[in-house]
């Protein structure tokens, strides 16, 4: 393999097959995922077959392929597959336009991935976030200058701190970073701005606000968008703290409980995200909204694990990103498959779908197990890694805020489960069938990993465990079957022969009473007509909890946002008033100008 | 305020002005100027640049008037730049004074004193003009004032006779006569010897009528050019009248 | 072989043949215009192949300089007449969409300002450099004030007042050169500068800067801009933006780099883009009206090449060059594209034109058009703005990148503002297809940008000459 | 030496400059604009200046003064010329559009 061949499978390929999907018009969604299929057949292929590159267009891109892009690669490619394929029946308008966009996300998404200098990184990352900006722009050109705008702090923040690299190194290579050039004192700096220009694709608060707005866009999309594109956030946040900088650099800023002093505020930080993005989105009724939020909150303990920085929070955060990148582009998915059966997306008037679409409604159960982290998804495992990182280094705010945030996860999980697939069917919805085929296959593609990885979690703590080795992190303890840590760890197999027993004494249990099926209109209430309201109970959800923290809610960090551009707009027309529209004014600052610019040159040679 | 504020500006401007200038001496002998420099062979030259055009000039040329030489031959380049310029100008203001719809406006007849000089005159001024830009190579003036005399001409004709209208078209047919003859000159240096605006004709003796090669061509051209521009201009600001 | 004088006398002969052949056909003289600026453009490109060689001097008159005038041609002068004439080509093409009297005339000022911005950039001269911003001025004034109406007038009269300022301080800095050096040619001027009197040197630098600084839009000289902008036909918008603009920045790098070689005053030019930068964008932000806001965005995009090539070192000059094709590509794809949505909405404010941009035909040029100005890869303007704010950072300017980069955030608010309603849905009825002398130019421009941002090879190998640039070179 | 040459050109330069700056009439502007012009003309020809020197013209005996100025400020002077036409025809063309020449009430209709 060289270097042409590396760059065109994964980033050429995608910009072709965007171009010519323009014109494949109503088939472009098929020729997109023959072209994604391609790069991800040779994804599969190349595994171990690592190297670095560079490539010449002018300016020298520097690629390298090894484990950890493979990784990463391995979700979006998955997760970009499925998208797309979901997109082959849901009708999209103007489907050329879609499948070129998030090709070009793509390509722009593998180059952030196997780009080993920051002039490729910059360059790839605006691709990216570009084409992210006009896919959102197909739904809401409000909702897509909100995400614009955060695309474009971030690029700016990262500009930032790969202008200081630059300005010490003189390079734009990675390697070239450590080389001591840099002064100590400066690290954070460099750090801060690149882990808040990651961390703003992550959406971590307060840089948040605009997920729930671009999160809202067709479902596609943002499938790929949280379930592939915001990784590209905790793989660079990874390799800026852990690839660039090296944990030794880390770990000499002073250490609190072995954490290093550079990385725990930023692990708070992902705490409070995990912690606020848990709690909007139990009170969020409209079901994009929800996931939404949720994506924000789930991304919060990816950085809580890279921010902590030991090797078991690390892998948990890797593994969870993974497991993130599954269940959430899956519960996108369903949604999208909800969305594109009934045309609502509020969940207060859904109910009872469980019965009409019942392939969806399994495949969401599982996504919503993982996302909870109930026991037997893979999920779990994760998450628990997390907290066992958290908790053997007696982290009093971090930990307790992940617990409260994970009881909130369950608590919108439920909302889900509860008021989208049970509950009682609404007469409208009598005739809903289930989702075409080329949505539950996508949905099915995703759901597989979940399932296998919950069983032989030792697969993928082996790619992540070559990882944390290859950038000198230290590594895990784990078989096929299991993980250990200092204080405990996790054993697959002993769970999955207890849920097995399990499911054969509730089966039995289940068989020696015979539960009978209620109607609708097999009604308890006497013969009075019930209010439609009153009805199903996800109208109103939640309502004693909103109410407590009703206080809290009241202050949005996105009405902050607003009255904070308020304020610079309103400047704006002040300063405006220079243009004044009269030509002796500029003639006279004309004569201004020129003397000023005279005496501050006579000044210096004076 | 504004006023103050202009007088200030206007004050400060003169003083940093003349701050600058103490430094420039005026009026100093030719042999102190600095030798001047040729940027393509790297040679610095024993002499300065005026010097070289007023020792070498008439040879480089066979131009007795060295203005002449220096406008039409050595910086002849920035002369076809101006003859643009001008041709912008009258471009200019016949698009902005283009009217569409003609309102024709009245007009007074002038007295029989005013018309009869006026066309007494019109000769002797156009002579007077052609004979400033055809001896432009020999005595002061050349293309631009004698262009000039020309238009004072048909001002003159404007003045007399109010209902006086030079036809655009052919205005502008003997303006771009005249600039092509311009180019076509500067193209035919070109093929010739190789460079734009070459003076490709023989010298000639110096103080003769016939002498330094194309520039009394292309003063004429100017000239003829520098005539209807300006007759244009003046012509297009009258605007219409009946 | 070609002379680059042909790129001025050739157009100088169609502009003069133009008005004989007006009297019989005036459709001949608008596609003897698009003829003309493609052979023009065709022969730059050609020019561009020659001067990467080295550097091409072509003596006029056949006196050695600094006797006569020389026209001094590196790569990169090259380049960017190359990209002024292969913008030119694409707007005459829009230009047939203009329809006022006196179309004959429209077209000789077309394309004198053509070849003026293409003099500016190819001589090297110091006071043909002047003649030439006079022909570019003039002929900008004549159409800026051609649609005849109050606002261009306006327009006009305001760009003339501050660019006859600004030449009066060019020809001032010019007679302080002459008196103390005795010669107008720029290389002769750059080896002798050192022996000016320093105040008068500073001086004189501060005039041609002054003077130049009003064609390339700097603060506080650029307030004739969006006037001018506005009130001129839509052609003509784009035009000034890409052709003028660039041939007075690239005056202005002539200037700093080529003629003086001031070190510690470079600093006081990345604040004075700086400055360019922020109003220009900042105020943009604040514009209702289309044009305008095209306008203050091409003064920050403006003081961005500014910065750039005051920034000084060689990856920010590079970029600054970058930018200029960039910015002229694409602030020429914009214009046209603002043309046709005022056309197609019957109102110049951004308001009126909900849903005008959604026929792909104008759709897409123009969002690669507003995305290239933005700086995002992979189109031509990403290389540009990263290699000045990458140059930028090398010096230390870390301050004054930041605050470029709120102007910038900035840039991006007002951009996504106005494609939200161009995008936006809901007035498909009113949706017409423009036709092809507006989509002709419009995908011309966006190829070009796409390719040159997706391969920068061709046009980097020929920035890489910038070295020789700086250092006082062609 | 006192320079009154240079001082006279710079004052018309500064006039210029106040006329611009300060007169509320167009065509006052435009003449203050002609003025600076002006000013940097003669500026030119006193740049060019030799003492007891005459005109460059070959058949009268030397010295002779610098003949560049003088050649480039006859292209000047064109370039003034033009640039007067075209403002005077902008300022007719406003004239017509608005009936005045104040400036004061030109803009104010503006607004």
């Amino acid at each position: 393999m060289d270097a042409l061949t590396l760059f065109g499978i994964f980033v050429l390929l995608p910009l072709v097959g965007a171009l010519v999907s323009y014109f494949g018009k109503k088939y472009a969604p098929i020729i997109a995922v023959i072209f994604t299929g391609i790069s991800g057949i040779f994804l599969y292929l190349w595994y171990g077959n690592f190297g670095s590159y560079t490539i010449d267009i002018g300016v020298k891109l520097n690629l390298t392929f090894d484990i950890t892009t493979w990784f990463f690669m391995l979700m979006m490619n998955t997760v970009i597959f499925s998208s797309l394929l979901f997109s082959v029946s849901s009708k999209l308008k103007r489907a050329g336009g879609f499948a070129t966009l998030m090709l070009l996300g793509f390509a722009g998404a593998n180059g952030v991935l196997l780009a080993r200098d920051f002039l490729s990184l910059y360059l790839f990352w605006e691709l990216m976030s570009w084409s992210i900006y006009l896919l959102v722009l197909r739904t809401s050109g409000e909702y897509a200058r909100r995400y614009l705008l955060f695309g474009v702090l971030s690029a700016y923040l990262l500009i930032m701190g790969i202008g200081i690299i630059y300005y010490y190194t003189g390079s734009f290579l990675y390697a070239d970073a450590l080389s001591g050039a840099i002064p100590h004192a400066i690290w954070p700096w460099i750090l801060t701005f690149l882990i808040l220009g990651f961390g703003i694709k992550m959406a971590i608060v307060p840089f948040h606000v605009w997920a729930p707005y671009a999160y809202s866009s067709e479902q596609p999309f943002v499938a790929f968008l949280s379930g592939g594109l915001s990784k590209l956030g905790a793989f660079g946040i990874f390799m800026s703290m852990y690839s660039i900088a090296g944990i030794s650099l880390l770990q000499s800023f002073g250490t609190f409980r072995g954490v290093s002093l550079m990385g725990y505020p930023f692990a708070l930080l992902g705490a409070a995200t995990a912690f606020i993005g848990t709690i909007l989105a139990i009170f969020q009724d409209d079901i994009r909204k929800l996931l939404a939020y949720s994506s924000i909150g789930q991304l919060g303990y990816v950085m809580i694990g890279l921010g902590l920085g030991t090797p078991l929070a690390i892998g948990g955060a890797m593994f969870h990103a993974f497991n993130h990148a599954f269940f959430k582009s899956l519960l996108f998915l369903g949604a999208g498959a909800v969305i594109y059966r009934t045309g609502k997306y509020k969940i207060s008037e859904m109910g009872g779908l469980g019965y009409r679409m019942p392939f969806t409604f399994m495949f969401v159960l599982f996504a919503i197990f993982a996302l909870a982290g109930i026991p037997l998804t893979s999920g779990f495992i994760s998450k628990w890694m997390l907290y066992e990182a958290a908790i053997s280094r007696k982290f009093v705010i971090v930990a307790p805020l992940m617990l409260i945030a994970s009881v909130g996860a369950y608590l919108y999980s439920y909302r889900i489960l509860y008021g989208v697939f049970l509950g009682q069917l609404k007469d409208e919805d009598k005739n809903v069938k289930e989702a075409p085929g080329p949505m539950l296959a996508a949905m099915f593609i995703l759901m597989v990993p979940l399932v296998i990885f919950s069983i032989v979690p030792g697969w993928i703590l082996g790619w992540i465990n070559k990882i944390l080795v290859e950038n000198g992190i230290g590594k895990l303890n784990y078989t096929t079957f299991s993980y250990s840590s200092a204080i405990g760890g996790a054993n697959m197999a002993v769970f999955w022969i207890a849920f097995i027993l399990l499911l054969i004494f509730a089966m039995l249990m289940f068989m020696a009473k015979k539960a009978r099926v209620v109607d609708q209109y097999d009604n308890y209430l006497a013969g009075e007509a019930p209010p439609s309201v009153a009805l199903h109970a996800a109208h109103n959800y939640y309502k004693p909890l909103r109410d407590t923290w009703a206080p809290l809610l009241k202050h949005s960090i996105d009405r902050a946002y607003e009255k904070f551009s308020k304020f610079f707009a309103g400047g704006f027309y002040e300063i405006k008033r220079i243009y004044t529209g009269n030509p002796q004014d500029y003639a006279a600052y004309l004569g201004i100008a020129f003397l000023a610019f005279l005496l501050v040159g006579w000044w210096l040679l004076w | 305020m504004k006023k103050a504020l202009a007088i200030v500006l206007a004050i400060l401007i003169f003083i940093v002005f003349a701050l600058a200038f103490v430094k420039i001496p005026f009026g100093e002998k030719m042999s102190t100027y600095p030798h001047y420099y040729n940027p393509i062979t790297n040679q610095t030259s024993n002499m300065s640049l005026p010097q070289h055009y007023l020792t070498y000039g008439k040879n480089d040329t066979g131009a007795t008037n060295m203005v002449t030489a220096i406008v039409v031959d050595y910086r002849g380049f920035d002369t076809l730049g101006e003859v643009t310029v001008l041709f912008l100008a009258s471009t200019g203001v016949g698009s902005l004074m283009y009217v569409e719809n003609k309102v024709k406006k009245k007009v007074r007849r002038s007295n029989a004193v005013v018309e009869t000089g006026s066309k007494l005159l019109f000769g002797f001024i156009i002579l007077f003009g052609a004979y400033i830009f055809i001896h432009g190579h020999l005595t002061p003036g050349g293309g631009f004032p004698g262009g000039a005399v020309i238009a004072s001409a048909f001002l003159l004709l404007y003045l007399a006779y109010p209902k006086f209208h030079a036809k655009h078209e052919k205005l502008s047919v003997s303006e771009s006569i005249a600039g092509l003859t311009f180019v076509i000159v500067g193209l035919i240096g070109l093929i010739i010897a190789g460079y734009f605006l070459y003076n490709f004709l023989p010298f000639g003796l110096p103080t003769y009528l016939f002498s330094a090669g194309v520039i009394p061509l292309i003063y004429v051209a100017i000239g003829v050019k520098v005539g209807s521009e300006l007759t244009a201009i003046v012509d297009s600001m009258m605007g219409v009248r009946e | 072989m070609i002379r680059p004088v042909l790129l001025i006398a050739l157009p100088l002969f169609f502009a003069f043949l133009s008005p004989i052949i007006g009297i019989w056909s005036k459709k001949g003289v608008r596609y003897l215009i698009i003829f003309a600026t493609a052979l023009n453009a065709t022969l730059a490109g050609i020019l561009l192949l020659e001067a990467l060689q080295k550097p091409v001097f072509d003596i006029i008159g056949g006196f050695q300089p600094p006797l006569g005038i020389v026209l001094m041609v590196g790569p990169l002068g090259a380049i960017i007449a190359f990209i002024i004439n292969l913008v030119a080509f694409a707007i005459s093409i829009y230009n047939l969409k203009v329809e006022k009297e006196p179309i004959v005339r429209y077209s000789m000022l077309y394309l004198l300002l053509v070849m003026g911005s293409t003099g500016m950039v190819l001589t090297g001269d110091l006071f043909n450099l002047f003649v030439f911003l006079e022909v570019t001025s003039i002929a900008s004034y004549g159409l800026a004030a051609y649609n005849k109406d109050k606002k261009g007038y306006l327009g006009a009269m305001k760009y003339v007042i501050i660019g006859s300022i600004g030449s009066t301080f060019v020809l001032l800095g010019i007679a302080l050169i002459y008196s103390q050096l005795r010669t107008l040619n720029m290389l002769d001027i750059a080896a002798r500068i050192g022996t000016m009197d320093p105040y008068v040197k500073i001086m004189a630098f501060t005039s041609l800067f002054l003077g130049f600084g009003v064609e390339a839009e700097m603060f506080p000289l650029n307030t004739w801009v969006p006037d001018a902008y506005d009130g001129a036909p839509h052609p003509i918008s784009a035009a000034f933006a890409s052709l003028p603009a660039k041939a007075g920045v690239f005056a202005l790098a002539r200037v700093i780099f080529t003629m003086f070689s001031f070190t510690n005053f470079l600093w006081f030019v990345v604040v004075m883009g700086l400055l360019t930068v922020f109003f220009g964008e900042i105020v943009a932000y604040t514009q209702k009206d289309l044009k305008r806001m095209l306008a203050y965005s091409s003064i920050g995009q403006m003081g961005m090449i500014i910065m750039g090539l005051g920034i000084g070192t060689t990856l920010a000059v590079e970029g600054a060059f970058y930018q200029m094709i960039a910015h002229a590509l694409g602030k020429a794809l914009l214009f046209i594209a603002a043309g046709f949505l005022i056309y197609a909405a019957r109102s110049g404010k951004i308001e009126d034109m909900k849903g005008m941009a959604r026929n792909p035909l104008i759709g897409i040029p123009l969002l690669i058009g507003a995305l290239s100005i933005m700086g995002m890869p992979p189109f031509a303007g990403f290389y540009g703005k990263f290699f000045i704010l990458m140059g930028g950072f090398s010096q230390g300017y870390y301050a004054i990148i930041a605050l470029f980069l709120a102007a910038s955030i900035v840039e991006v608010a007002y951009y996504a503002r106005f494609i939200k309603i161009v995008f936006e849905r809901g007035n498909e009825s009113k949706v017409i297809r423009p036709d092809a002398a507006t989509y002709v130019p419009l995908i011309i421009l966006a190829i070009i940008i796409v390719v040159i941002g997706v391969y920068p090879k061709p046009i980097l190998t020929v920035l890489q000459h910038v070295g020789t640039f700086i250092a006082g070179g062609a | 030496m006192i320079q009154y040459y240079y001082l006279g050109s710079i004052a018309l330069i500064a006039i210029g400059m106040y006329i611009v700056i300060a007169k509320r009439n167009l065509i006052k502007i435009i003449l203050g604009l002609d003025i600076m012009d002006t000013g940097v003309n003669l500026l030119f020809i006193s740049i060019g200046y030799v003492k007891n020197a005459t005109a460059p013209i070959e058949n009268v005996p030397g010295p002779y003064v610098d003949p560049i100025p003088q050649a480039l400020v006859l292209t000047a002077i064109v370039i003034g010329v033009s640039v007067m036409a075209l403002a005077l025809s902008i300022a007719i063309g406003i004239y017509k559009k608005t009936g005045t020449l104040e400036l004061d009430e030109i803009l104010g209709v503006k607004k």
